[in-house]
């Protein structure tokens, strides 16, 4: 574990950023936090996390495939990738780097997607462990620790240390290049820190919320769930949990012709939508509650079903902070998990 | 159209915002005028004399100065063309040429009769008295 | 802190459906937190003393709801109005977007409600609960052993401060006292927009719209977009897209849906408050309701069932395309 | 995928002259969807139709382009030769490379790159093209005429004789109009009521007809071939199936003081009247504003001395709706006011009368039973001054008058002065002119008469004002040619008043959705070539209703709305246009905003049950449109926020495929 | 005279009834305008809506000009008037956001005006010119 000063952590930036882009969380006017390319004078946010998710980075919202332009009878197809510059994404929460775990399953399971794998192997993720987790946050749902993040660096801040520790190849190199403004220290502080946000995960809202009733092979018993009904009843089937999710991973191809030529692209996609997966027979789902169920049985059942009982959920909360209505993953698992969910 | 009548011309039609041009010549502005007789060109004649650039000639004649200003050719005028704000407007013509006052305000007391209206008093003080 | 009661309103509700008037209560649903309220259908006297709440963060706007769920309902549906959803419901009434004879409406006033993001930025995060006494909101959070105060108004959602009216402009009943219209500064900020050159609006703008993840909450809590299929659904339009592809059709769709809902759109401020990026879309509606008030006199959609929008009116003395400018200020 | 040929026209060198219509050809040739492309000197030629019909059988084209001149010019041509070869004509497209491209720029590089652009749009609008057949509705054989005046009644007899059903409606107890009340009528002088009245017994005796008298319309609805209209019959307390006619009443009915409409109030008639000896009912009505037992309960002479026991108090208004497969407005004229011409002392002097009141006054069944006496004195009047233009051809800042010409008074006033001086040789007659217009067969030479066999003095200039001192008008007038003022002692002064359009016209119009220009005069489909047609369908127009005319001119438009009335009713079924709007209904949310803004009432809603997406069934409000109401501007499927409602012909998505191609 | 002056695009939506009428007048009178305006026909002016005008801007266009009939003379009666409204509200809207206000016009053209027309496309192709590309309503797949 190497260490540096807070207030050295403007030269570390700059430093990293002399060899990738650098990616962190920014404040914007509204104080809300984005992820922002760094620059000098850029300042790392304060904030818990960003409202949007870091799967951007892999998996953006829209994205050209390809192109392809008609001249006369002819077709000639386009290169248009771009997705082979080395990034460095800074401040990801344990959560959000859970949630590349449950998009890797879905994109690098053969057939591989080469867009999100080629953006995987030039990213390298520095996370943060978290200080001050909020009401909304339920990641320990899932097993996950937020002060033991993963990723491919981690990091702990403290009142005045910023403490790095790798975890991968690809980190430990990078950490080696940051050797002269780091240095070799033990894991005191972090540990201290660690359990005093032990402390508070126990104290939040929603610590003693569990998955059990969900997971593989839960369908039959879940699926005709009369909840689903009154839950769905207010889903005005916008996209914002989907758009704001971590681990959402629906997408849409679409050819837009340019008037020049034709760009294939793709553009995330989201289940609560009624245009979704929409096909010359109509729809699958045809009402909001059976694309509301979709939602969460796949979180909480399809996923973890073909993924080792992996849910497809991280618990960052988000979805709790952002829906117009105010329903979510946690109201849905509580009321069909049962009284004991309470 | 020489030029000074052109320029007379422009400065009339702006200075009376006057179409002469909307004249259909129907004379119920002479008809209707009360000085009539007392005039070499009737109002009818002073449109289309502004309209045809005749100017000068309007200048020179002292029906300019017979117009009582009563404005019964404005009432009366179907097409709205306002023939007294072209007499107007041509007087202001005369008393800007300077020194070129047919006469002067004190002229005016000597030219009093009974007969002229008090109409025409005001309206002569209205001119001289600058 | 709200005047009218969470059992007022309970009591109402009950007498209403054991009297046989109503068949069920569109009411709030209590959530996790004090502040995560969702709209729901309530169908008896438990349901609603278990659930029902009625505080300061009952903002959502439920006239829209009222298209689908008429539908569905068989007797009458009993629907609480603050006051400036009355006038979404009247604007839904004019537009024939649901069977009145199937609502029962009652009235209730409003002092305003709270934005959470605002009590969030005061207290911080790790809210565990809120709750009010007078003027001021009590919030106990994680990270404080005291209760933060905050003023009521210092939290309002924008929309509540630049409220535009306590009137009722549609009820069956009217539970408290009704207001009046206010004289509000709601369109300061769209004059202050108007004031900046040209350069600066539309950075103004290409800051605020390029966050825009297209996720359709905007439209999709709008009472005034309650299109049986959107044209930016349909893919026959034209228009239609799922994500933000670029800059150009963030600003087609909200430059479209603000002129789909320009004379009928009643700033009910549902299009800002459900925003996840914080885009001041209101700002894009309350424009064109600034510019039809001054080009073609003052309207407020809603105000009265049957009114003709001002888009679908016309004088023949209008004026012309290219004097908007001078008419609204040449600030260029 | 549509298989497309596209024909470039050279229009010899009107178009090759700056376009190069090969490098055209070549390039569209590239375009999706064009399988076939030529050019031609003449496309419109009957070689080049053939080319074009040829190509159609011999490459199955589903849609051709035409690169020629405007659409407006030869789009129909072109439609009709697709449709000899069995191409649907609505899947033409014209690019406009002549008018909008070949004539306006000069640089051959530069029109041939812009005509390739066009061509490329029309061809992305063809691709798009669907086959469009105009829908059918059957036509209501019958007419309805509103106005009973020349007009209507020449319409109304004309569209009985081909056999057809007509109903007229006429606001006053009798049909006759204006015409009615004329004396003479120029530039022939027979006798108005010699040649009216025997139309009016036509009328009346024609079985193919109808008369609605004391009538009005209150409601229309539909539209061509299918209007459905209301008529209100006033109550005129006297049942028209008994009464007689024999005027019993109308001697013996003690309420004498009735103002005279018929004689313009310079005479008296009684609370129940006859209006004229030959009117059409011939029928009495009882005014009720002056009726003693209609207005106290108290009298009853009229009944009393009814031997045919016609009348009946209790009388109701009564409604009576019918269905018309055409309207014709034949709603006439009155003359203006005269009140805001303080000049002419009208207001003032009994003896200053318009020119109307003057034909009642030498007409033989007028007050004076056809001596000319001044009416405030009885007495003979020597010196008569007629003033032309009084409220005509007055500029619109002086919001006195009109603007237009009446166009009519030229001709009366010289038959009035004409007659005068025939028939009372010791007067002396002034004309005060302005111009004098008699452009008309045998006008100019009647006007010619008055002045030289007649010995009318016609005055060059306007009156400027009339002061009525003792028994004499002081007339002051101008006399242009001789620049002198004029001042006249006359006995009687007659204003010839301009024409304005019945007051009724303008809420009809409105019930019409026919439209009308800044004087209410109605307008035409187009102003030279469907002068006699409004531009709602089905609507025809009929005598001054449309702008001011004469006699003759009337009794010709007449028959020509007839003409056009029969032409449409001869048709068992309409076709319309068919690039009309259409609701896609699932996406229709029954807002009623294109209801809002549809000028034609085409657009109206019905609630439906569907079975919706999440399988329930919902009972929801659509909008329909009326294909053979609507005319296909579009203004709907902009106020339509769903986008449910589009265009036939000129499809939003169309449109946006020739913006995509113009922008490439 | 500016050499080398940006040739910009002009879309140009015009009435059956009127203006397409008054462009051909202009053709019949040979008055010349420039190439770059390029002219769709439409039915009435009130068929133009802010969608087209916004895809013309999305294709590339730098100027979208709206003709129709005067007010008034409308063929369909009223349809120009509620032209008149959409479009004040939309160049209000789009001037709102910070895009020029010069790209955007309604110009009434008679059929008897041809002259107009020519001298209309002129002026506005001239004020499209001087203001270059359109960048602020642009839509950069397009541009490739």
């Amino acid at each position: 574990m190497r260490k540096c000063s807070l207030e050295k952590l403007d030269s570390v930036f700059a430093e990293i950023a002399n060899s990738f882009k650098l990616y962190l969380p920014v404040d914007d006017k509204d104080g809300k936090a984005k992820y922002s390319e760094w620059a000098e004078g850029v300042k790392w946010s304060n904030a818990l996390n960003t409202v949007r998710s870091p799967k951007d980075f892999f998996f953006p919202q829209t994205e050209d495939l390809m192109g392809f332009k008609c001249s006369g009878k002819n077709i000639e197809i386009i290169d248009t990738r771009n997705e082979s510059e080395d990034f460095v994404v800074f401040g990801v929460r344990a959560c959000d780097v859970k949630s590349f775990d449950i998009l890797d399953r879905v994109f690098l399971k053969d057939p591989v997607d080469s867009y999100y794998s080629n953006r995987r192997d030039h990213g390298i993720i520095i996370s943060v462990a978290c200080t001050r987790p909020a009401e909304t946050c339920f990641c320990h749902t899932f097993g996950i620790d937020p002060t033991e993040p993963a990723g491919d660096i981690s990091v702990w801040k403290t009142d005045s240390e910023v403490f790095w520790q790798s975890n991968t190849e690809k980190g430990a190199a990078l950490l080696e290049k940051l050797q002269a403004l780091t240095e070799e220290c033990d894991a005191d502080a972090v540990n201290d820190q660690k359990e005093k946000v032990s402390a508070i995960m126990k104290k939040l809202p929603l610590a003693g919320l569990t998955a059990d009733k969900f997971g593989a092979g839960k369908t039959k018993e879940l699926f005709d769930a009369p909840e689903w009904d009154s839950l769905s009843e207010a889903c005005l089937g916008c996209g914002t949990c989907t758009f704001i999710c971590p681990t959402c991973q629906c997408y849409d191809i679409k050819d837009f012709n340019t008037g020049k030529g034709v760009v294939r692209f793709r553009c995330w996609d989201s289940c609560m939508y009624s245009e979704f997966t929409k096909m010359s027979a109509g729809q699958p789902r045809l009402t909001q509650k059976e694309r509301f169920r979709q939602r969460f049985m796949h979180k909480l059942v399809y996923y973890p079903e073909n993924n080792d009982g992996l849910f497809s959920c991280v618990g960052c909360g988000r979805c709790l902070a952002k829906c117009p209505i105010s329903m979510n993953i946690v109201k849905v698992m509580k009321t069909i998990g049962g009284k004991e969910n309470e | 159209m020489d030029k000074n009548n052109k320029y007379l011309q422009e400065e009339i039609l702006r200075m009376s915002g006057v179409n002469p041009r909307k004249c259909m010549s129907c004379g119920k502005c002479s008809a209707t005028c009360p000085a009539y007789d007392e005039m070499e060109y009737h109002p009818h004649q002073f449109v289309s004399m502004v309209k045809n650039g005749d100017i000068e000639r309007l200048l020179n004649s002292q029906s300019l100065y017979r117009c009582l200003s009563c404005f019964a050719c404005i009432d009366r005028c179907p097409r709205s063309v306002e023939p007294a704000k072209l007499v107007e407007a041509v007087r202001l013509i005369a008393i800007r040429k300077q020194g070129a006052n047919h006469m002067t305000a004190d002229d005016v007391p000597e030219l009093l009769d009974e007969d002229i209206p008090q109409q025409a008093i005001v309206s002569a003080f209205r001119k001289y008295s600058k | 802190m709200q005047k009218i009661t969470r059992e007022q309103l309970i009591d109402k509700a009950v007498s209403l459906l054991s009297d046989g008037t109503v068949e069920c209560v569109l009411g709030w649903e209590k959530g996790q937190f004090d502040y995560d309220i969702t709209p729901a259908v309530f169908n008896d006297e438990n349901e609603l003393r278990e659930n029902f709440v009625w505080n300061d963060f009952c903002g959502a706007n439920f006239s829209k709801y009222l298209v689908s769920k008429t539908r569905k309902c068989n007797g009458k549906m009993l629907v609480f109005l603050k006051p400036c959803d009355t006038y979404s419901f009247n604007q839904l009434l004019t537009e024939h977007r649901f069977d009145r004879e199937k609502v029962y409406a009652v009235g209730i006033p409003c002092e305003g409600m709270a934005d959470i993001d605002k009590i969030k930025a005061a207290c911080g995060d790790g809210i565990i609960s809120i709750d009010a006494s007078g003027d001021k909101l009590n919030v106990h959070t994680l990270y404080s052993d005291e209760p933060i105060s905050v003023s009521a108004e210092s939290v309002f959602a924008e929309r509540c401060m630049n409220c535009k009216s306590k009137k009722h402009v549609a009820y069956d009943e009217l539970l408290g006292e009704d207001g009046d219209v206010i004289e509000s500064h709601r369109f300061d900020e769209v004059a202050e927009i108007e004031a900046m050159t040209p350069d600066e609006r539309f950075a103004f703008w290409q800051n605020e719209l390029s966050r825009c993840i297209r996720c359709n909450a905007c439209r999709d809590a709008c009472p005034a977009c309650t299109c049986e299929k959107c044209v930016f659904d349909n893919p026959n339009s034209g228009v239609e897209n799922k994500a933000a592809a670029n800059s150009f059709e963030e600003k087609m769709f909200h430059i479209i849906r603000a002129f789909h809902v320009a004379g009928r759109c009643t700033d009910c401020g549902e299009c800002s408050r459900v925003c996840p990026q914080h885009i001041p879309l209101h700002l894009l509606n309350r424009k064109f309701i600034k510019d039809i008030n001054s080009f073609y006199g003052d309207y407020q959609a809603g105000a009265e069932v049957g009114t003709r929008a001002p888009l679908v009116d016309y004088t023949t003395d209008d004026l012309e395309p290219g004097e908007v400018f001078e008419r609204g200020g040449d600030n260029a | 995928m549509q298989r497309i040929g596209v024909f470039v026209c050279w229009c010899g060198s009107n178009i090759a002259g700056t376009v190069d219509v090969q490098a055209v050809s070549d390039a569209l040739k590239n375009e999706p969807g064009v399988v076939f492309s030529t050019n031609y000197q003449y496309m419109c030629s009957q070689a080049g139709q053939d080319i074009i019909k040829q190509a159609i059988a011999e490459h199955k084209l589903t849609g051709i382009v035409v690169c020629s001149c405007s659409p407006r010019m030869h789009e129909a041509t072109f439609r009709k030769t697709a449709a000899a070869a069995g191409l649907n004509p609505y899947m033409v497209e014209i690019a406009n490379i002549r008018e909008q491209c070949s004539w306006v720029h000069k640089d051959m590089p530069i029109g041939t790159e812009k005509a390739i652009i066009l061509g490329k749009a029309a061809v992305a609008k063809v691709n798009l093209n669907t086959p469009l057949t105009p829908g059918e509705t059957p036509v209501t054989k019958r007419a309805l005429v509103i106005g009973g005046g020349i007009a209507g009644i020449q319409t109304a007899l004309d569209i009985a004789d081909a056999g057809f059903p007509v109903d007229i409606v006429e606001k006053k107890p009798t049909i006759g109009g204006k015409m009615a009340q004329l004396d003479k009528t120029f530039p022939t002088l027979d006798c108005a009521a010699c040649i009216l009245t025997p139309k009016m017994v036509d009328v009346a005796q024609n079985d193919k007809i109808r008369i609605f008298s004391y009538s009005e319309v209150t409601d229309v609805k539909g539209f061509v071939g299918n209007f459905d209209v209301t008529i209100k019959k006033h109550a005129r307390y006297v049942k028209e199936d008994v009464c007689t006619g024999c005027g019993l009443c109308t001697e013996k009915c003690p309420q004498k003081k009735v103002p005279n409409e018929f004689n313009l109030g310079m005479d008296n008639r009684r609370a129940i009247y006859i209006p004229f000896a030959q009117a059409v009912p011939k029928v009495a009505t009882i005014d009720p504003n002056y009726c003693t037992m209609l207005k106290t309960g108290k009298c009853g002479v009229c009944s009393k001395v009814c031997t045919a026991g016609a009348i009946d108090y209790k009388q109701k208004d009564e409604f009576i709706e019918e269905k018309y497969g055409a309207i014709v407005v034949a709603t006439g004229y009155n003359p203006i006011s005269m009140d805001k011409f303080d000049e002419f002392a009208y207001s003032q002097s009994k003896d200053v009368i318009t020119s109307l009141e003057f034909e009642r006054l030498t007409n033989a069944a007028g007050p004076t039973a056809g001596k000319l006496l001044r009416p405030s004195d009885g007495k003979h009047p020597h010196t008569i001054v007629f003033v032309q233009c009084v409220g005509s051809r007055c500029d619109s800042c002086a919001q006195k008058g009109k603007e237009y010409c009446s166009k009519i008074c030229c001709m009366y006033t010289a038959k009035h002065a004409m007659l005068t001086r025939d028939k009372y040789p010791d007067t002396d007659v002034y004309v005060f002119y302005i111009d004098v217009r008699t452009p008309g067969k045998n006008f100019d030479e009647f006007y010619r008469r008055a002045v030289e066999e007649y010995d009318v003095h016609y005055v060059k200039g306007m009156v400027g004002k009339v002061t009525p001192e003792g028994d004499k008008l002081k007339v002051q007038a101008s006399d242009l040619l001789t620049n002198k003022q004029m001042h006249i002692d006359a006995d009687l002064v007659v204003l010839a008043a301009a024409i304005e359009p019945d007051k009724s016209a303008r809420p009809l119009a409105t019930m019409l959705t026919a439209s009308m220009d800044t004087n209410d005069f109605f307008t035409e489909a187009h102003p030279k070539l469907r002068p006699v047609e409004s531009p709602t369908a089905g609507v025809f127009l009929s005598g001054t209703c449309q702008g001011p005319k004469d006699i003759p001119e009337t009794v010709s438009q007449a028959g020509a709305a007839a003409s056009k009335v029969i032409g449409l009713l001869a048709k068992d079924k309409l076709t319309g246009n068919p690039c009309v709007a259409h609701s896609d209904e699932w996406m229709c949310n029954g807002c009623s905003s294109c209801e809002r803004v549809c000028p034609y009432g085409a657009i109206t809603y019905e609630d439906k049950e569907f079975r919706m997406p999440d399988r329930t069934t919902a009972i929801r409000r659509i909008a329909v449109v009326n294909p053979a109401v609507c005319q296909g501007c579009g203004a709907c499927t902009v106020a339509c926020p769903s986008g449910a409602m589009d265009l036939r012909g000129f499809a939003s998505s169309q449109i946006m495929a020739e913006v995509d191609a113009i922008c490439k | 005279m500016q050499i080398n002056e940006y040739k910009p695009l002009i879309v140009a939506f015009c009435c059956n009834w009127c203006s397409y009428a008054g462009a051909d007048l202009a053709g019949n009178n040979r008055l010349n305008y420039p190439a770059d305006v390029k002219i769709i026909r439409v039915p009435c002016s009130c068929r133009v809506n802010p969608m087209f005008v916004l895809r013309a801007f999305q294709r590339g266009a730098d100027g979208v000009i709206i003709c129709g009939c005067h007010p008034g003379d409308c063929h369909y009666t009223s349809g120009n008037y509620f032209t008149r409204r959409r479009m004040a509200l939309l160049f209000s809207m789009l001037d709102y956001l910070g895009i020029e206000r010069e790209r955007t016009r309604v110009e009434w053209v008679s059929a008897a005006e041809g002259a107009k027309f020519a001298a209309t496309m002129n002026d506005f192709t001239e004020k499209v010119a001087a203001l270059g590309e359109n960048k602020r309503l642009e839509d950069l797949r397009c541009k490739r």
